[in-house]
């Protein structure tokens, strides 16, 4: 067991991939001989070589459309898109195409690629540097959806996606790559140094796929949440003394209903937690399915707490940003209910 | 506004219906009269490929010029028949959806000199991108008349399992790739694919085709930029068929230069060849093939032919341009063409030609009569429904677990239709 | 008043705001001299001349990012995208620029584009002529989402958003142009001549977006739906006898949640139906807010019938299409809950 | 597949960090050279200009040549100013984002004059598309100082009203476009605003600026596309200053053709211009427009320079590329050189320049003084967070209304933070 902080832990996750199999192979913009502008593949071409870590135009669209390729032809393709926010013009390619190849093949042809893109804000990035666009991968079917919340579950579960012959969009909060980040942004920032999931294996290990888990375990309200706003999640938690059990879904497509659907019934409440905008968000579906699978169990409606509905603006990211202040209002007004 | 004229230019066709067909737009060589460079030449020495048109058939049907490969007239009557078949083979699924019997047909009328010279001229190893006008590629490699008809009939042995429309094929036997119904998708498949073979030090192409109208998606500039930058062995083909659904090809950008030069700007080398000219097709393509396999890089290839019929089963050309605009083409027929420089070579005859008809057609129609035994839209065997929750993923999730046996009671007479 | 059928009711809302407005035109594949493989723009580009009626190449992300920019230099564009399933080569340009020229100009730059598209499945077009993508561009701030379910309707939302200032995404749903279809295949097509809402104005009217509408009344059960939907909704409630009220939304996004939260709050049952995908459809915000809105009015659980979460198959498309027997299921196993 | 060598072609710098700098790939032509032809000329008749280089300034700064403007010494003064004005301004929010005082900066240096010459070739009236180093342009058509250090402060005067990162400009006034965060989104709105001028009759043409790496984005490829179809009145800047971030332009595909090329496949010309010669740029520019405003339709226009700094403050170029690369960059600095042609004509002195760049930094500094008033990200006044709501529609919609008092409300004493 080493300290690793997510960027760490995302390196070795990759690292270790590209040394038992031959076919791994990345591609990405500056992800090669610079190591990508958040060094999550620092050193991997000077390690693997050129053919391997591969610098890429910029073109997402082309990248992805050439990784389909690649896997069609027995690699194991993980591109990096620098940014969630530059996704959409590879959206075709992954919507009509990496999703489908499977289903209208029969299974004859399907390309397991395993997209890496950091996602989130709280990094001063304005809005073409902090979207979460996680809701509209979950819809497509054909795709897997991924975010981790820690290094531990980070490498793990990039692990899972890159041996999945399925495909995989693997979304990585970049406000926690160095350190868990509890919403407040007057603190001073925490390290995963001191964080028990910053413990993470040099080696080869999985994270389960679908599988939520429950990173607090409480009796009055249910905050099912991913991404950046576990850590957020808990701190309200705390602020509130309300006893919470927070599960982190970790992958988002296909949803672990169970685990969730468990805990609500168990504790009667529930508040959905993210960053992405409100309407049509993924909390949306974990509400819609929470509802009818916990509903002679609630107590109270089930809460969603997301960003605004708006583009996330530079100066006001903590205002549109679900921190702490919001998460625990909605704890505490929820606990009003009777 | 409304008082100035506008300054927009608007391409316009140079018939349309009604009109006499006119093709002085097309710039034509004759056969013979453009060079065969060296595959080692440079782009910038070769971009004269790009604007002359390679042609090896001439208007006598004699093979002539540089290009003119060395193929045994054996070789050529398999080629002929190929083609035929395809023809055959179209006209009936086309009957056949008149019919009401699938929901849907594209033709490959008029183009058929391109899959199956390009086919001829690619190595089983090599592997296909192809769109949705290549049928003939599937025929060549392998796919059984049977097995095609039954994709389109949706049927219990279509490959597809219900999954797609009629000529949507796919076989990884055959190296075939899957057809989308997004056009162009497939382009930068075939670049990554190529490149996935360089990366692993094998000397496997790839080739991929769209449209002349395709050109204009993003994934044309995706691939050709991939394909430049990394100089991936793979053969991109263009087959300007002058026609997108009712767009002429000016819409694609085709007024000003030849679609071959499109890539010229990254440095990759077009050929322009007569589409209806199965040698010349041949040529260029076993030359841009060599050039790949020797770590030359990309070859473009724009195929100049016509699309004899309507752009499918959904079409009514006679709405948008001249009903005879085919018939003036001209570069003709590729099947006629053909066979003429066959029959002048005296290694084929009318008679033989005729008969070979006829055992094509008798071949299509013994396909159609097995295909349906496996069923058709309105008679079983039916596939099965519940194969439709397969392959979304490697393994069938809980959750499309739960849905498919959700469907299957409400299909069932005691339905209950909530969500699982 | 003219009947039409909701291909030519959009034809005449188009004609009726060229005429008004010379800044309107239109740009789209195979949409001026042949008027369209749906026929919606047929007689227009010689009614209105090829600068204004105009065929453009075969690149959705060039047709709405051109279209951007002439709604920049005053002019009032409609693009059409000729399958709404080819609409995502163009998703960058709506999620990042479309969507967003407003707000981060604060106003000083906007482009009022209406993309119109035909959507849906139920017409043999196999998996790539028959998505219905709505959910992802109503998670999108910045744009309006409208599918009407008629004629009627169809015209004067049409007209609504060419007037808006606010870009749009209008559907149209394609099982629909013809005749209202009651989600029974086998049954003979109904035409638009003997319905109700098939009586449209010759001249200029407008539906306002962002109103829902009852189109049926009932004190048991709220079915929530839209486009083609809404007509399956009436005959699977015909069929079940269950007194259901049925709301056709109209426009997605934003939602008229008022309409949507009183009628449940009257009947105490909710059903939503919609063809796209249930997971993370837009079923999911729907319910996920009448749950908020209604929690202590509801007596069951709210219920989605939705596409399952599959492409949609050629063969197949009336076994995944939400049809009348899956609906009257629903709606019949939820009168069960007591 | 681990034995075989990879085959895959990976582009290569000349240099890399410790490596001594090495622009021995550049093709350069002597000032004068390249001839310049009729704005009617058809695009096959001057394909030289994008291989070429339009040059003006030849090594002693005397304006040489067939493309040498008439401009008064008057008018180059003010020019030089901007250039000045820009590399002022840059160096210090350069240094103020160092303190942490604005979030991020992003510089032009050694790109001055792709701006400020390419400004003052356009006429009001003309609509521009920038990229985020094109400050100048903003400078140049009236944006103030203070607005631009506003902007950059998400300050109660910022134009964005603190939506945008520092840098992304807009102004409806001037004629400049905003600036996204999307590499080549402008690219096709420029087209579309030009296609509508030529369709109302007006004879305003559009310009477009992004970068080499931004030219492998699809949007690239739909504009010149639909530019070349409708033959839209708009000048398209590839502004090649070698890198990309870390990625140098070989992986944009400049390994083979310039930039420039890229259009002709379309029937576009394109014009290799060297982009540190204000004359050359600005002759280049004033053709274009010429030739679109006449109807001539675009032309493609590859600025040849060198990003002298980092690609932004985010960034650290010492890890990619040699240290003083700038240095031996062949095409000199568009600054230092316009000095000296104006020196050499007895219209500069060292001495005025020393005391103009004395004003200008005075200027800047007084700016910066008065933007500071207006809020800082430390200090009031600060904006009303409130307004966040405001524009994502025209109209603030009902749910977004209740947001932001839910907003109020939490960021509030007595926040309650449920769903509106
Ligand atoms: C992304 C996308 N946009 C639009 C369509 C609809 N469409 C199908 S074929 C076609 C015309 C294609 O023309 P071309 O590329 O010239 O090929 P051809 O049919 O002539 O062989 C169009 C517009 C589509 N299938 N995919
Ligand atoms: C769609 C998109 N992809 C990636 C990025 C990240 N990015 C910002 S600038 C840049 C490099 C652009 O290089 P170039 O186009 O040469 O312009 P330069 O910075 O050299 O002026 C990259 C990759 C982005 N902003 N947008
Ligand atoms: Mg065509
Ligand atoms: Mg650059």
């Amino acid at each position: 067991m080493t300290q690793m902080n997510m960027i760490e832990a995302i390196r070795s996750g990759l690292d270790v991939m590209m040394d038992r199999d031959p076919a791994v192979v990345m591609m990405g913009e500056d992800i090669g001989y610079f190591g990508g502008v958040f060094r999550c593949t620092d050193g991997l071409q000077r390690k693997y070589g050129e053919h391997r870590v591969i610098d890429a135009p910029i073109a997402e669209g082309g990248i992805i459309g050439a990784a389909i390729g690649m896997g069609l032809n027995g690699l194991r393709p993980v591109p990096e898109i620098q940014f969630a926010d530059y996704i959409y013009p590879g959206f075709d390619q992954v919507v009509s195409e990496l999703a489908r190849i499977r289903y209208r093949s029969c299974g004859e042809f399907f390309s397991p690629v395993t997209i890496r893109t950091p996602c989130g804000g709280g990094i001063r990035g304005g809005q073409t540097h902090s979207q979460s666009p996680e809701a509209i991968f979950a819809h497509v079917s054909g795709i897997l959806t991924v975010m981790p919340s820690n290094p531990y579950d980070a490498k793990g579960l990039l692990i899972s996606s890159i041996e999945s012959d399925d495909p995989v969009i693997f979304f990585e909060p970049k406000r926690i790559y160095n350190g868990p980040f509890d919403g407040d942004p007057e603190k001073p920032a925490k390290s995963w140094a001191s964080h028990p999931r910053g413990e993470v294996p040099e080696g080869h290990y999985t994270v389960p796929l679908g599988k939520a888990e429950i990173v607090r375990e409480g009796t009055e309200l249910t905050i099912i949440t991913y991404g950046t706003l576990v850590h957020v999640a808990q701190a309200a938690a705390e602020e509130t003394g309300v006893d919470c059990e927070i599960v982190d879904i970790r992958t988002i497509a296909p949803l672990d209903v169970d685990t969730l659907a468990d805990s609500v019934n168990k504790t009667g409440r529930c508040v959905i937690a993210h960053e992405a905008t409100r309407f049509g968000g993924f909390g949306a579906e974990i509400a819609a399915r929470i509802q009818k699978e916990c509903f002679y169990n609630l107590e109270a409606p089930i809460g969603r707490i997301a960003g605004w509905d708006t583009p996330y603006p530079h100066a006001f990211e903590w205002q549109y940003f679900p921190g702490k202040k919001r998460l625990a209002a909605g704890i505490r007004s929820m606990m009003e209910v009777e | 506004m409304a008082d100035k004229k506008s300054r927009l230019h608007i391409p316009h066709p140079t018939a349309r219906p009604g009109d006499k067909p006119d093709f002085s737009y097309l710039d034509l060589s004759p056969a013979g009269a453009v060079d065969k460079p060296s595959i080692d030449s440079r782009t910038r020495d070769i971009e004269y490929l790009s604007s002359g048109l390679v042609r090896v058939l001439d208007d006598d049907h004699q093979a002539t010029g540089p290009w003119a490969p060395d193929l045994d007239p054996g070789k050529l009557q398999i080629a002929l028949r190929w083609m035929m078949l395809n023809r055959v083979f179209d006209k009936r699924m086309w009957q056949i959806q008149r019919q009401g019997r699938i929901s849907f047909y594209m033709e490959a009328l008029g183009e058929e000199a391109v899959s199956v010279a390009q086919g001829m001229a690619l190595r089983p190893g090599d592997m296909c991108f192809p769109s949705y006008r290549n049928q003939a590629l599937y025929m060549y490699r392998g796919m059984s008349l049977v097995d095609m008809m039954c994709q389109c009939l949706s049927n219990t042995r279509d490959m597809c399992k219900g999954r797609q429309l009629p000529i949507m094929y796919h076989s990884a036997k055959a190296n075939m790739f899957s057809i989308s119904g997004n056009l162009a998708t497939q382009y930068p498949h075939a670049v990554g694919w190529a490149m996935a073979s360089a990366i692993k030090g094998e000397d496997h192409i790839a080739a991929a085709w769209l449209g002349d109208g395709a050109t204009a998606e993003a994934d044309f500039h995706h691939a050709i930029t991939f394909a430049a930058v990394y100089q991936a062995p793979v053969i991109l083909n263009i087959v300007n068929n002058q026609w997108a659904i009712s767009t002429f090809q000016g819409f694609a950008g085709g007024e000003r230069r030849p679609f071959a030069a499109r890539g010229l700007g990254l440095g990759i080398p077009g050929i322009r060849v007569d589409g209806n000219d199965f040698l010349a097709i041949y040529a260029t393509t076993l030359w841009a093939a060599d050039r790949a396999r020797r770590g030359g890089g990309p070859t473009m290839i724009e195929l100049v032919t016509y699309r004899g019929g309507a752009h499918s089963t959904s079409d009514d050309p006679s709405k948008y341009r001249p009903k005879d605009e085919w018939q003036d083409f001209p570069l003709g027929d590729p099947v006629e063409r053909l066979k003429q420089h066959l029959i002048l070579g005296g290694q084929w005859s009318e008679e033989q030609h005729e008969k070979l008809e006829e055992e094509l057609t008798a071949e299509v129609t013994a396909a159609w009569k097995e295909a349906q035994q496996y069923g058709t839209m309105t008679e079983g065997p039916f596939l099965d429904p519940s194969t439709m929750f397969d392959d979304v993923y490697a393994e069938v999730p809980r959750h499309l677990q739960s849905q498919r046996r959700r469907m299957m009671e409400v299909e069932g007479v005691n339905g209950e239709g909530s969500e699982s």
